[in-house]
């Protein structure tokens, strides 16, 4: 067997590619569980993302505003699942399932005239001699500047949630409802705010893969992205930076495997194909094993304020 | 005739994939334009295998359809099954081997084309590296595999294939990450029997990588990545089809046809490729459709080194149907 | 203004009333958007609601096909009705129900061509306890270490998936099947068979199945002490310890039973309208029953008619491709919508509108 | 009083089905320490929140200095400087001291200043906090400084205080009461909310006394006694128990030694418990909430099995016996926890009747329910308990929370246990209903059972108990006879000091 032939910083750079739109929707569903709600509609935001980014960057020609539309679009939609878990009280993971369903049947639909287009895409940016430098070039200078929002995202979640007013705030709704209640805090508008940013969040993740990962629409294109940002959340155990070494775990786990058959590895393809959902099972495991979970406190539970 | 034959098809994929499910509505379409009033076209998009499909050709047959295609080969026995049941309806399924009074099948001989790709791909390989991204181990894909392989070591002994199974015909991001896996190993053709463009796109944000399209012309990547193609033209055997049934001639029978009968087309190859050896190219195409050449033309042996083809001796239809080996010098093994 | 105001009681008129209001407010939206595509909205609601059922054309084979669509659902749904019931979210039946079809066809192609009666019995135990095994890996990790089962659950689906397509080219391939991927068929190898009991009506073994899953669960919710142990698990699980229930256990009951009854259901669809594993046999069944579960108020009856239901929505939604044609995205939207709205009325089930109070007052 | 510093005029504000304050009039002076008396129910924490801006009056009006006071939202009252320390849930276990404390200020300052305030205000006012230790790791007395320090770094004019002392043993409520002296001084107002009569007459200037949301009387507590403020709150006069006659039998339970892990992140561990108990013997265990109340109850009922040898009950081995098993054997438990522990809120009280009921009242057979034998079940506890409520159908959670709580008794007690373990048996429930269930725990000892009441109102174990003992930090002190002992006795063995008492005797 010989591996001589995968070269290291390519795979790594070949990994934060891979990784970032998983990133993307695993820091904003993060978001959305501190503050206390289980969205497990993950997917179906990120195919809207996908769909809604891709048709606005094929019509205005420019990838940005797909971005932004794309964002937006999930966003809006999520909040479909805000109110009616939030207002209406509905079961949040029944809901979570239903928005799922309503993201793929509507990206389907929206999708339609868009199949088998060609979209403008991100360029690499390129800083010249910085770029061209050895090993840390590609890695660190070679990238879309999709790859370094997800970076700058998942650093400003974190500071927001240690240093700011309204992350302390968001994290004591998540943590105690009641109790942020009492204090006065909006319980609801604070958990309405947050899905909205998660489902923003996960448009970009969605729009990332139909304009720079693949570049191309397709029907269902998200393939169970946003059940494995999902699990990086837990297993993350509710940090942003452990988020990113979950995002970077799977994406690497991923690209290695396509990059061992590449190579000519004798394992079983089977098992390499599953081999990223398995490394995940593992590590959740381990995970729980070691009795780390950091779930907030309220996770899942409905709120209603009884005043 | 004032009432127009109905012709049904049932696809696996949304027409919308850009390859094998886009390319039979093509064909649908060609139809209703050949015969305008005279047929009236229904069709079902993403069918599943399955229960589903049995339910799918039934209700269409039920609708009324004259003659339907199914256009898949996981669509098998349910057609077969269908077509017990509706004697008066001509059943088309596409890639099977089951047939009966009122089902034929019919297939295309897409290793032609596969040949002339690995002559091309084995000419303009620098790195001798071709990375190949497969679907399914199954023998379409593993003849198409050894016809483009014995093509690209004739011209260039140094070849070197790595085939990445994807175990999907279509999914754009496994298929961009195969590629992009392919090319980071130093791969710089990328053959594919996968549906999507991905695998062109990545190649094209790679650069100095070349590739060809698959069951669609993929000409938007074209002249570079995308250097020719393999072209899947059901048209004209849809139109000699569905006139049999407005003729009354329609009679069950199997075929499998190639570049002869157009039902492989070969997209132009473009200014990529040097004159000469495009030139050759050209020249295999012809010397393939008339019937000169056969892509598997012995001396061949099997990847174990025992003796599949002798000197001279050109494949049989059961064994191509049926392949399910590698020939000598490709690596790897055969994933089951 | 308005705002919610919890009733003290659940409200049994508007538990029966949500399901009709959602059916209706989505027959509106949903029209709504069949419109907009440039369907004609009343056509669409008739072909989807009116036609599988007595359209003359279809409805002679239509009817029979709900309960072969709904067959399953219903089965699978019962299963992961328990553990919702009582807190344990198994989000994996499709990997359950593959893995039951793989190991129930296993056991019974190593006996082709044999003709003995006792293999389709045999085959329905071996994809019972494929699909059982399967979900235990959720339930043994959950237990033993607190893992969270809806996504190692929903991770096994992926693996399984990877299974299948493993052995639909490998181990289970069809030694006649031409080198193509896929198993022999079962359904025409009449030792394996699970062919419809009564001809003309859709019933198979699978459907039996389904009735009898319905009537056991609903005595065991209902009746037997086991099943009050798995409703008070999930309704107070402080109380169930209390009263000497182990989580472990209930965990252990939920997801095995709904596993043997999800590979159960896998093995009745793949030897019987699926006819063989092939690699993309399962069409999300696991998935949609989850859906089918909610809709059903995770009730053993409601269930009965959310399967149906769905059946119905699907059939008629390929009719309304076929005849109108609908694209297919717009059915799966369609039945989000549905379950959307029954999410959301069930509101009133649980709490009352009431105008909030004015200085006046 | 000329110069009130908040005066509320005819507050109302109704719930379904309830009035909780109707046409309430009073005013707070500056300097003031005012108490809010009231049964359960009365309508006093609603009141508060009300002044808080947690809730909204239905009509009425409020002027604090003499200018209209209508919070729309708590930081509305915080910025006119009101501040709450609340009954329940206001702390978030897994946050630190500071920025829980944060989270409770209109503009905190940078985590560093606000660090160095706690320490500063926390030791002027005797209530030593270190910021950075996680809420969930504090004693419930450490927390509940939390809430006090919180509200005094906002200086603030109105302190209003929602019964704090319940979770307090008697020398921190000492403290507390030199603090809130010592803010008394410095002129602020205080509106102090509790049940505790003799605290109210130790501690306020004025007393405004509800009964079912109406404002009955305004009082000056150091001129009434506490049989007189208790009668003005609950309107009538009302039995006390009986006293009974002893006549213990042999040892029924015997712990020794048990020692368990704390259950979660932030429970409490049991450290080295040892006790027993006579039939026909009441032993009641008080202390601080928090002690390890729950976990002693858990390892009693079978919720968490203990270590092989350290549980007797009637000379066998239970220590490994699951809750049916100790159940079989006739040792019953009522946790303090009513909805979601003792009952399951959502389901009807026939199916509460089979939660504990099952197996002794056979209610189930061949694994079948037998629904019409439970609901007789249900009924009679229903009867034998005066519980009000429409029906045996009825969902645990629409009763109030004193019949609720007679149900839960109820159903054990029927059940006829030879050993009933019962957390707070009073708590949240009214005086006449209180008493009743005294009486019924006296009543089972006297025809044998043993009883163990755990309870953190002392008053209730004095009336019903033989023995006592203290909970503290997981800790049993060694049990002593109610009548040898004085309250601060009792206080000194709350707090811990276990070797003290030990050595007095010694
Ligand atoms: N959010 C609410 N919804 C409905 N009823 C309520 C609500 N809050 C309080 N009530 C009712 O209003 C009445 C007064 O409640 P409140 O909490 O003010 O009593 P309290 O005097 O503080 O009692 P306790 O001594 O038990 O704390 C009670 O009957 C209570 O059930
Ligand atoms: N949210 C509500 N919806 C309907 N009725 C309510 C609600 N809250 C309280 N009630 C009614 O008001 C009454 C008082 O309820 P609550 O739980 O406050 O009792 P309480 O006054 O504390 O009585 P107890 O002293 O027995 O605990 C109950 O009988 C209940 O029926
Ligand atoms: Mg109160
Ligand atoms: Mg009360």
């Amino acid at each position: 067997m010989d591996f001589g032939s995968i070269n290291p910083v390519l795979l790594l750079a070949s990994v934060m590619v891979s990784a970032t739109p998983i990133l993307f929707a695993a820091i904003g569903e993060l978001v959305v569980e501190r503050s206390g709600v289980l969205n497990l509609g993950v997917e179906g935001m990120m195919v809207t993302g996908a769909v809604v980014g891709f048709a606005v960057a094929v019509n205005t020609g420019a990838p940005l505003p797909g971005f932004a539309a794309a964002a937006l679009a999930s966003a809006v939609l999520s909040l479909t699942f805000g109110v009616l878990t939030q207002v209406f009280l509905s079961n949040q993971v029944a809901t979570g399932l239903g928005l799922t369903l309503v993201g793929l049947g509507l990206s389907a639909l929206i999708g339609k005239p868009y199949e088998g287009m060609k979209s403008p895409t991100l360029p690499r940016i390129d800083l010249g001699p910085l770029t061209d430098l050895p090993v840390v070039g590609r890695l660190v200078f070679g990238h879309d500047i999709m790859v370094y929002v997800a970076l700058a995202l998942v650093a400003g979640v974190w500071a927001f949630l240690r240093y700011t007013r309204a992350g302390l705030i968001l994290r004591a709704a998540g943590e105690n409802h009641d109790a942020a209640h009492a204090l006065g805090y909006k319980v609801i508008r604070i958990r309405l705010a947050s899905i909205f940013f998660g489902g923003a969040c996960a448009g970009l993740g969605g729009a990332y893969l139909s304009l720079v990962r693949v570049p191309q629409w397709t029907e269902g294109m998200t393939a169970g992205a946003g059940w494995i940002a999902l699990a990086i959340v837990v297993f993350a155990s509710w940090r942003p930076w452990w988020v990113l070494v979950g995002a970077y775990l799977f994406g690497g786990v991923t690209v290695l495997q396509l990059n061992l058959q590449a190579a000519g590895a004798q394992v079983p393809v089977a098992l390499l194909s599953a081999s990223p959902y398995l490394v995940t099972i593992l590590v959740l495991v381990v995970i729980s094993a070691r009795g780390h979970h950091g779930a907030p406190g309220s996770l899942g539970r409905p709120f209603h304020a009884s005043q | 005739q004032d009432d127009p034959v109905k012709a049904g098809f049932i696809y696996v994929g949304p027409i919308g994939d850009g390859g094998w499910t886009y390319e039979h509505d093509q064909a649908r379409l060609a139809v209703e334009e050949e015969f305008g009033d005279q047929v009236e076209t229904v069709y079902q998009e993403s069918v599943p295998e399955g229960a589903d499909a049995t339910r799918a050709i039934t209700q269409m047959a039920l609708s009324g359809a004259d003659i339907i295609f199914t256009t898949s080969f996981g669509f098998m026995d349910p057609t077969v099954e269908v077509a017990a049941q509706f004697p008066d309806v001509k059943f088309e399924h596409a890639t099977g081997y089951k047939t009966a009074d009122n089902v034929s099948t019919y297939s295309a001989r897409f290793y032609e084309g596969r040949a002339i790709q690995g002559h091309i791909a084995g000419s303009m390989t620098e790195t001798n590296k071709v990375g190949y991204i497969a679907s399914f181990p199954i023998p379409e894909v593993i003849r198409g595999i050894n016809a483009a392989y014995i093509h690209a070591k004739k011209v260039n002994p140094d070849v070197e294939f790595n085939v990445v199974w994807a175990y999907t015909w279509f999914d754009p991001a496994k298929e961009a990450d195969a590629a992009r896996a392919l090319i980071e190993n130093g791969n710089d053709v990328i053959l594919q029997h996968t549906d999507s463009t991905a695998p062109q796109a990545a190649a094209q944000e790679a650069g100095d990588v070349i590739t060809f399209g698959q069951a669609s012309d993929m000409s938007e990547y074209g002249p570079e990545p995308r250097v020719s193609s393999i072209i899947d033209n059901w048209a004209p055997y849809y139109i000699d089809r569905v006139g049999a049934v407005i003729d009354g001639t329609w009679e069950s029978q199997q075929v499998w046809h190639g570049i002869d009968e157009g039902m492989v087309e070969i997209g132009e190859i473009s200014s990529a490729v040097p004159e000469e050896l495009k030139a050759e190219a050209l020249d295999l195409k012809e010397r393939i459709a008339s019937g000169e050449y056969h892509p598997f033309t012995g001396p061949i042996n099997r990847q174990d080194g025992s003796e599949w083809l002798a000197e001279g001796e050109t494949a049989t239809d059961e064994t191509l149907l049926g392949m399910d080996f590698y020939v000598e010098g490709l690596t790897g093994e055969i994933p089951n | 203004m308005i705002r919610l105001e919890k009733r003290r009681q659940p409200s049994t008129f508007w538990s029966a009333m949500a399901p009709l209001l959602a059916v209706l407010l989505t027959m509106i939206v949903g029209g709504a958007m069949f419109a907009a595509l440039g369907v004609d909205p009343v056509a669409a609601i008739r072909t989807i609601f009116w036609d599988p059922l007595f359209n003359p054309q279809f409805a002679s084979y239509s009817r029979p096909q709900l309960l072969v669509k709904a067959g399953p659902l219903i089965l699978i749904a019962i299963g992961l009705s328990l553990g919702f019931r009582a807190g344990v979210w198994n989000i994996g039946a499709e990997g359950q129900y593959i893995m039951g079809a793989i190991c129930g066809a296993g056991a019974g192609l190593i006996f082709y061509p044999s003709e003995s009666v006792l293999i389709f019995p045999l085959m329905v135990i071996a994809g019972g306890l494929g699909g059982w095994a399967w979900a235990m890996i959720p339930a043994l990790f959950k237990t033993r270490f607190g893992t969270n089962e809806i996504l190692v659950s929903l991770m096994l689906v992926y693996v399984a998936e990877s299974i299948l397509a493993s052995v639909s080219s490998g181990l289970l391939r069809n030694p006649e099947g031409m080198g193509f991927p896929g198993s022999r068929n079962l359904a025409q190898w009449d030792a394996s068979a699970n062919r419809e009991l009564i001809s003309g009506t859709g019933m198979h073994w699978g459907v039996v199945a389904a009735f009898i899953a319905v009537i056991l669960a609903y005595v065991l919710l209902s009746r037997h002490i086991l099943g009050f142990q798995v409703r008070l698990s999930g309704a107070a699980p402080k109380a169930a310890r209390l009263a000497g229930v182990s989580p472990a256990r209930i965990v252990i009951f939920c997801l095995g039973t709904a596993g043997a009854l999800v590979g159960a259901a896998g093995l009745f669809e793949v030897a019987g309208p699926a006819g063989q594993i092939s690699i993309d046999f399962n069409s999300g069944y696991g998935f949609t029953a989850i859906i089918v579960a909610f809709l059903g108020r995770l009730h053993p009856v409601g269930i009965l008619f959310a399967g149906l239901l769905m059946a119905l929505t699907y059939i008629g939604g390929e009719l309304a491709q076929l005849m109108l044609g609908v694209p297919g995205a717009s059915i799966q939207l369609f039945q989000g919508m549905l379950l959307f709205f029954l999410l959301g009325v069930d509101v009133f089930t649980h709490y009352r509108l009431r105008p909030t109070a004015r200085e006046a007052a | 009083m000329a110069d009130a510093l908040l005066r509320l005029t005819g507050l109302t504000k109704a719930y379904p089905g309830v009035v909780a304050n109707d046409d309430v009039s009073f005013d707070i002076g500056e300097g003031e320490i005012h108490a809010l008396l009231g049964e359960n129910g009365a309508g006093k924490s609603t009141l508060v929140k009300m002044i808080y801006g947690l809730v909204t009056p239905d009509s009425g009006a409020m002027q604090l200095r003499g200018k209209p006071f209508a919070p729309s939202e708590p930081s509305e009252a915080r910025r006119a400087g009101v501040a709450m320390v609340f009954q329940h849930f206001s702390l978030f276990d897994a946050l630190s001291v500071a920025e829980n404390v944060a989270l409770g200020m209109e503009a905190p300052p940078p985590t560093r200043d606000l660090a160095r305030r706690i320490r500063e205000v926390s030791e002027e006012y005797g209530l030593p906090l270190d910021p950075f230790r996680t809420v969930g790791t504090l004693s419930a007395g450490e927390r509940q400084r939390v809430e006090i320090v919180r509200c005094l770094l906002q200086e603030p004019q109105l302190l209003i205080m929602d019964e704090p002392t319940s979770v307090l043993t008697p020398q921190e409520v000492e403290i507390l009461f030199a603090t809130l002296r010592q803010l008394k001084d410095e002129g602020r107002s205080i509106l102090y909310i509790s049940h505790k009569l003799d605290e109210i007459r130790a501690l306020c200037d004025t007393a405004t006394i509800l009964r079912q949301g109406q404002k009955v009387d305004t009082c000056t507590p150091s001129e009434q006694t506490a049989r007189a403020l208790a009668e003005m709150m609950v309107g009538s006069s009302f039995e006390m128990p009986e006293g009974r006659a002893h006549s213990t039998g042999d040892v029924l339970l015997e712990v020794t030694g048990l020692s368990l892990a704390a259950p979660g992140a932030f429970g409490t561990p049991l450290r080295d418990v040892s006790l027993s108990v006579r039939r026909g013997e009441v032993l009641g265990v008080g202390g601080v909430a928090g002690n390890g109340q729950d976990e002693l109850l858990a390892a009693l009922s079978g919720e968490r099995l203990a270590p092989a040898g350290t549980i007797a009950f009637a000379g066998r081995d239970i220590s490994r016996a699951g809750p049916m098993a100790r159940r079989d054997a006739g040792l019953l438990c009522a946790p303090e926890e009513r909805l979601g522990h003792a009952a399951a809120p959502d389901m009807s009280l026939t199916e509460n009747a089979v939660l504990t009921g099952a197996r002794r009242e056979g209610l189930v057979s061949r694994g079948l329910i037998d629904w019409s034998a439970a609901r007789g079940f249900a009924q009679k506890v229903i009867d034998a308990f005066d519980v009000r409520t429409p029906g045996t159908g009825t969902a645990a959670r629409a009763l109030s929370g004193g019949n609720l709580q007679k149900f839960v008794i109820g159903r054990e007690i029927l059940q006829r246990p030879d050993l009933l373990v019962v957390n707070q048996p009073t708590w949240g429930v009214d005086a006449a209903a209180a008493a009743a269930i005294r009486q019924a725990l006296l009543d089972l000892a006297a025809e044998g059972a043993a009883i163990l009441v755990i309870s953190q109102d002392l008053d209730e174990l004095m009336q019903v108990a033989d023995r006592f003992a203290a909970l503290n930090e997981g800790r049993l002190s060694p049990a002593r006879p109610v009548s040898e002992l004085s309250l601060e006795k009792i206080g000194l063995m709350m707090g811990g000091a276990h070797d003290m008492e030990a050595a007095h005797h010694a």
